[in-house]
């Protein structure tokens, strides 16, 4: 039974032993493994050259690997929490964004961003941040999110393996979530979403720390008559719109469920961009079951802040009062 | 290091650091105040002793009351009591402290409750305490962010003209941030009264000092600021204390800011769920231990004639009261308040955010 | 006749003489009175303790303004262009955004931080970003942003007087733009959207550089037989809802125009909110006319890149399509 | 400064940067090259006296080009052309240069195109080179973010042991953003092979060096990094070219980072949308007027019977050619292709950008 964080360790270490030229760093990612044990062992195994410590600053690792990937090497680094890599925005934005197409494609950067975030854990503030909304609207940037072990695994290696950046953000309450899938194994490219459960009342799409939200509000809204399709989107960028639209074509109604906050999250394109594509379709607009508007609260108030089954569903409800 | 090999020119007067100052014996002979200044009268010996006792017996209490998971988490300043009272010592009543998380017991030091300093790690609000009142910015956690605010918050000062001075703590660890050379720069460029006092514990998380730089001493960075600095005992209370005074005052008669390096160790774990086997021995810290803050300084005291028998009773009894009365508000029920979530998000919240707290009320209702 | 930069010149001076604590300073902005003269003069009459200039580091300035405004000041800080902003994001999203809500509201910080925003200017590269999703994003921000040479007075007045940060965007096209409104003149409160043009057809939403776009095509738009709306938001957060539904109640039908990249950009924040709102009203999905999904490009493209007249009566017209 | 007080010492055997070296004379009497190794031979030097002359000519045609509005905006290095030819003259061909928006006549100097160098001011394209062709990455513009890139890309080379050196070149203003530090830091504890040339020209816009850094020199920033530095007359092309190049190849050799400062001057405003009167004296420019690097430098050549008229015509020449060249491509019509704007932003665009980028195509085909 490997671990989400376990199945990103192997991914890691399958990446490094097919190709000499991923290397690994971050702070704390050598001796100690990681705070979150991700990198546990790669320094061991592939010694010092290609899994190390740097100095702590967000900006010089990600400003690092940007000239290693213009230099041969296909680094991933690990960003300690999310709302550390704000240090590094300027680099994320101006360069690792930018470089490919201010070069005509003449430069590309194969680097990964390994960023753990949201909620979920008890952690003190500053801990919690989701900060899809700004990698997201931010072009030149791939972001992709895994939920399950398999994906956490099979989505670690298509970044690495992708020719542009990846941000590729870990839902740090699921890193010691298990399931007995058998590891390696590929799981589908980037831009494919996966309908995790089907059903004709209505979709509800979420990603990484939510879709076992969304699958638990599905299984109780049976009691209620209600058939929910889940789809988790595993990337946002590329936006697996097909997907998407054919899902409320079916069901005309969908509901985005996400921890970030709502207020200009990636919720909102979702429903201004299905909205347009399914105008027709749609019985009701579509609902957002997001975090508050607010900076994440102290561990013992997450849970309200947090989307949970309760507000899903009532959402659900809301929705089929339309029409 | 020998007594004769110790510095003899007063502090921050030139660019580069002196040796490592101390005042307190690490070895059988007494060390030596040379040029450090005036030492402490005996009342305020005495108090600096019971805060580093108060201090040492919050940070255990507060350790194992994390490993009970009565706190989100705790990260332990075991080993540097004498870096941080010293240094809160240093200041004035009026003067603000700009602390880290690891810098609780400085924020006690300055007379806020436990309860409240700790707030953060209890899990019930981000910060316990009020800033104006105990004139201490909230414990920082994104590294060195803080060290431009106590530059912002000096420079007021000296615009205002009130004499007051910022003393900002921070880790070897957050030097390397983008926010300590941005800090440095502006406080040197502008001449604002503020002093940078750097705990080099050793360790940031996992990664040993010499991998975060290779400059001769953290007390080097001064130089490439236009700011004096000095290398002192972190296990030395009187030593940090006179340098970090020295440091204080000249900013204050408008000499501008100062850095100095406390060189300590940190003996716990990064936090009490960091596991420090994984990257250290434990024989490492041996020696470490031989420097015990709390014991060299109670050698100190107790060769002075200082320390009696009610001193350390007193002590004891004080830290006592302030551990229980920890442990009471911890155990104590929380009712949290989902409205504190939205309610302090601005002076005057926006429409979007009220209709969220409404809707908030309305689930609470509807649950309760 | 004032340019919309000696408006923001008269607003700085005006709020300077009436109040002793408010500062200003950022790069070249003292002497050199910045580099698009906004606080030209302003060294010469407060002196060097009110407005000056500062070492080059944009997080350096923020994080000294969060330090000044706990200590009495009102500081008005200037980041040079927008991008530039970027070295300052940690500062403002884990400070700036949340010191209020960290101290349970016993720290407040009454603070602007200027940037002018936004392209036309034939720039060259990271000299053109409209990057007001990032802000609008986190909680704790307030943004304003204004169209009219009075409202540049009136809303960075209100900024100056406002109790929390704002992040006040300038749109760079239009600061040599002059009308001959009498200064000084309040325009409004935060919050309160100002309907430029009132019309049946449908309702053009913009601000900033882009309410100009909007009200020229208002006026062609009328060959076609069209009466369109034109609304100015003056402030992204708080958002005016209200003028805005009332707008769509009236009109069925609504086309949001900014230069920001449209991928997660504030208008799908608008297209999400107001479809919820108006579900029943609209017969039409709104439509969002945006920056491609690109960064901005050379000087010599930008056209291409801009929203323009035409891309917004294509956009009505589609509109008009439905039902 | 006189002879004898120039430095005697090996450059970078210390931490703290020696006195400013000097080659040329800027006196009656010649200077001295004390320590810095051999000079290059007569082939070289004259080939540096054609760059910087066709430098210097570049420089102008393109200010000029500026306020004809064929240019969106061109920041000039009048006075700078030592820093700039020097710097990039210790380089091998193999190593790499990162230089800022400033920096168009090193990159020149290794060869490119000036009509590609200056795609970005022209505004058709944000860069005009092939940054693996002429190993030399992007002119930046985000202060010092090409720094940490730098250093990422000689860790990289140092990885692959292929002796490739990195050479970034910045401004004074820059050395206080944050990106300079994380690059420093970086460097040091990694010992990679890259060496920072910052051209101190002054000023940033109109912010003065000293209200930058409160620092004794740029150089002194150094040694709180752990790395040898130097201060080099900035105007004296060959202490600029021996001092980076002992840099470049003791990094080479395993050494480690070294930084150099060049002390030079902007002598014209930022760029020719800045009005420089607004802030400083035209007479502040004299002095530094007579040390003008390509005088001084012709006069070395000159002193050293290497400067034929046959020299100086074929740089003239040179010269004249590379502007024709430059200021023909100027003019040549530029057909603008939208779907520029969408191609290069991702390998393979995801689906909402094809989408935009067919009804771009779209509308151009409407119009057309
Ligand atoms: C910007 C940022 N990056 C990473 C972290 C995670 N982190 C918390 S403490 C720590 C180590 C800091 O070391 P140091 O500055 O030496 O302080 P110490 O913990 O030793 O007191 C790290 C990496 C953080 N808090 N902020
Ligand atoms: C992060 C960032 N902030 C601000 C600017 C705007 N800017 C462009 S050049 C410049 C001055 C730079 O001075 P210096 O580093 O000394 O280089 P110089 O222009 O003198 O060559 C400034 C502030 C920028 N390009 N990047
Ligand atoms: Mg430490
Ligand atoms: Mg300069």
């Amino acid at each position: 039974m490997a671990s989400l964080a376990g199945a990103l360790n192997q991914a890691l270490r399958d990446a490094m032993a097919d190709d000499g030229r991923v290397i690994t760093f971050g702070l704390d990612v050598g001796t100690n493994g990681g705070v979150f044990r991700v990198t546990d062992g790669l320094a061991a195994t592939f010694g010092p050259k290609r899994c190390f410590d740097t100095p702590l600053s967000e900006s010089g690792i990600v400003g690092c690997a940007v000239g290693m990937a213009m230099n041969g090497l296909l680094p991933v680094v690990e960003i300690q929490f999310d709302a550390f890599a704000y240090p590094a925005f300027e680099q994320i934005t101006s360069h690792v964004a930018k470089m490919r197409n201010r070069t005509s494609g003449r430069v590309t950067l194969p680097l990964v961003i390994r960023i753990p975030y949201g909620g979920g854990i008890g952690a003190v503030e500053h801990h919690s941040d989701s900060s899809e909304a700004y990698y997201t609207h931010t072009p030149g940037l791939t972001v992709a999110t895994p939920s399950t072990v398999a994906d956490a695994y099979s989505l670690l290696r298509e970044a690495i393996d992708h020719p542009d950046p990846v941000i590729f953000l870990e839902p740090k309450r699921l890193y010691w979530h298990k399931d007995d899938t058998p590891l390696p194994r590929r799981t589908g490219p980037f831009g494919q979403a996966a309908i995790r459960r089907p059903g004709r009342t209505a979709t509800l799409i979420a990603y990484g720390p939510t879709v076992n939200v969304a699958l638990q509000a599905a299984a109780q809204g049976t009691a209620a008559g209600w058939d929910l399709e889940v789809i988790d989107l595993r990337t946002l960028v590329p936006l697996d719109e097909h997907t998407l639209t054919g899902s409320i074509h079916r069901t005309g109604r969908a509901v985005v469920v996400h921890e970030a906050p709502g207020f200009g999250g990636y919720g909102a394109e979702l429903a201004a961009r299905l909205t347009e594509a399914c105008f027709y379709h749609l019985q009701a607009p579509i609902g957002r079951v997001t975090g508050l508007d607010a900076p994440y609260p102290p561990p013992l108030l997450e849970e309200y802040h947090l989307p949970n089954v309760n507000r899903v569903l009532h959402a659900v409800h809301s929705l089929l009062q339309y029409a | 290091m020998t007594a004769d090999t110790l510095p003899t020119t007063a502090p921050f007067t030139g660019l580069l650091p002196a040796q490592l100052r101390q005042v307190l014996s690490d070895r059988p002979a007494p060390g030596s105040t040379i040029s450090l200044g005036r030492l402490p009268d005996g009342e305020e010996l005495l108090r600096l002793y019971r805060m580093m006792v108060v201090g040492r017996a919050v940070e255990d209490a507060a350790t194992a009351m994390a490993k009970q998971g009565l706190m989100a988490v705790y990260p332990a300043a075991r080993g540097q009591e004498a870096c941080q009272i010293g240094a809160a010592a240093a200041l004035r009543r009026s003067d603000w402290l700009f602390p880290t998380y690891r810098d609780s017991i400085a924020v006690i030091s300055r007379g806020a409750d436990p309860a409240d300093v700790l707030g953060g790690p209890l899990g019930r609000r981000h910060l316990g305490y009020d800033p104006y009142e105990q004139r201490t910015a909230p414990l920082c956690t994104p590294l060195a962010t803080h060290a431009p605010h106590a530059v912002g918050f000096a420079h007021a000062a000296r615009h205002h003209g009130d004499g007051t001075i910022a003393l900002v703590l921070l880790g070897e660890g957050a030097t390397s941030e983008g926010d300590f050379h941005a800090a440095c720069t502006f406080a040197a460029a502008h001449q604002a009264p503020v002093v940078f006092l750097v705990q080099n514990n050793g360790y940031a998380i996992s990664t040993p000092a010499h991998l975060q730089s290779a400059a001769p001493s953290f007390a080097h960075k001064g130089i490439g600021y236009g700011i004096p600095a000095e290398r002192v005992d972190g296990n030395d209370v009187l030593a940090v204390l006179m340098t970090t005074r020295a440091a204080v005052e000249r900013a204050r008669a408008g000499a501008g800011p100062a850095l100095v390096e406390a060189v300590t160790y940190r003996i716990g774990p990064h936090t009490n769920s960091d596991d420090s086997t994984r990257y250290r021995t434990a024989a490492e810290a041996d020696p470490w231990k031989q420097k015990d803050p709390l014991d060299r300084y109670a050698a100190y005291l107790h060769d002075h004639g200082l320390l009696t028998p009610a001193t350390t009773q007193d002590a004891a009894c004080t830290a006592e009261a302030e551990v229980r009365k920890l442990r009471l508000h911890a155990q104590e029920t929380f009712v949290p308040d989902p409205a504190e979530i939205t309610a302090h998000v601005y002076t005057q919240p926006p429409g979007h955010l009220l209709a969220q707290t409404a809707r908030l009320a309305l689930e609470e209702d509807s649950d309760g």
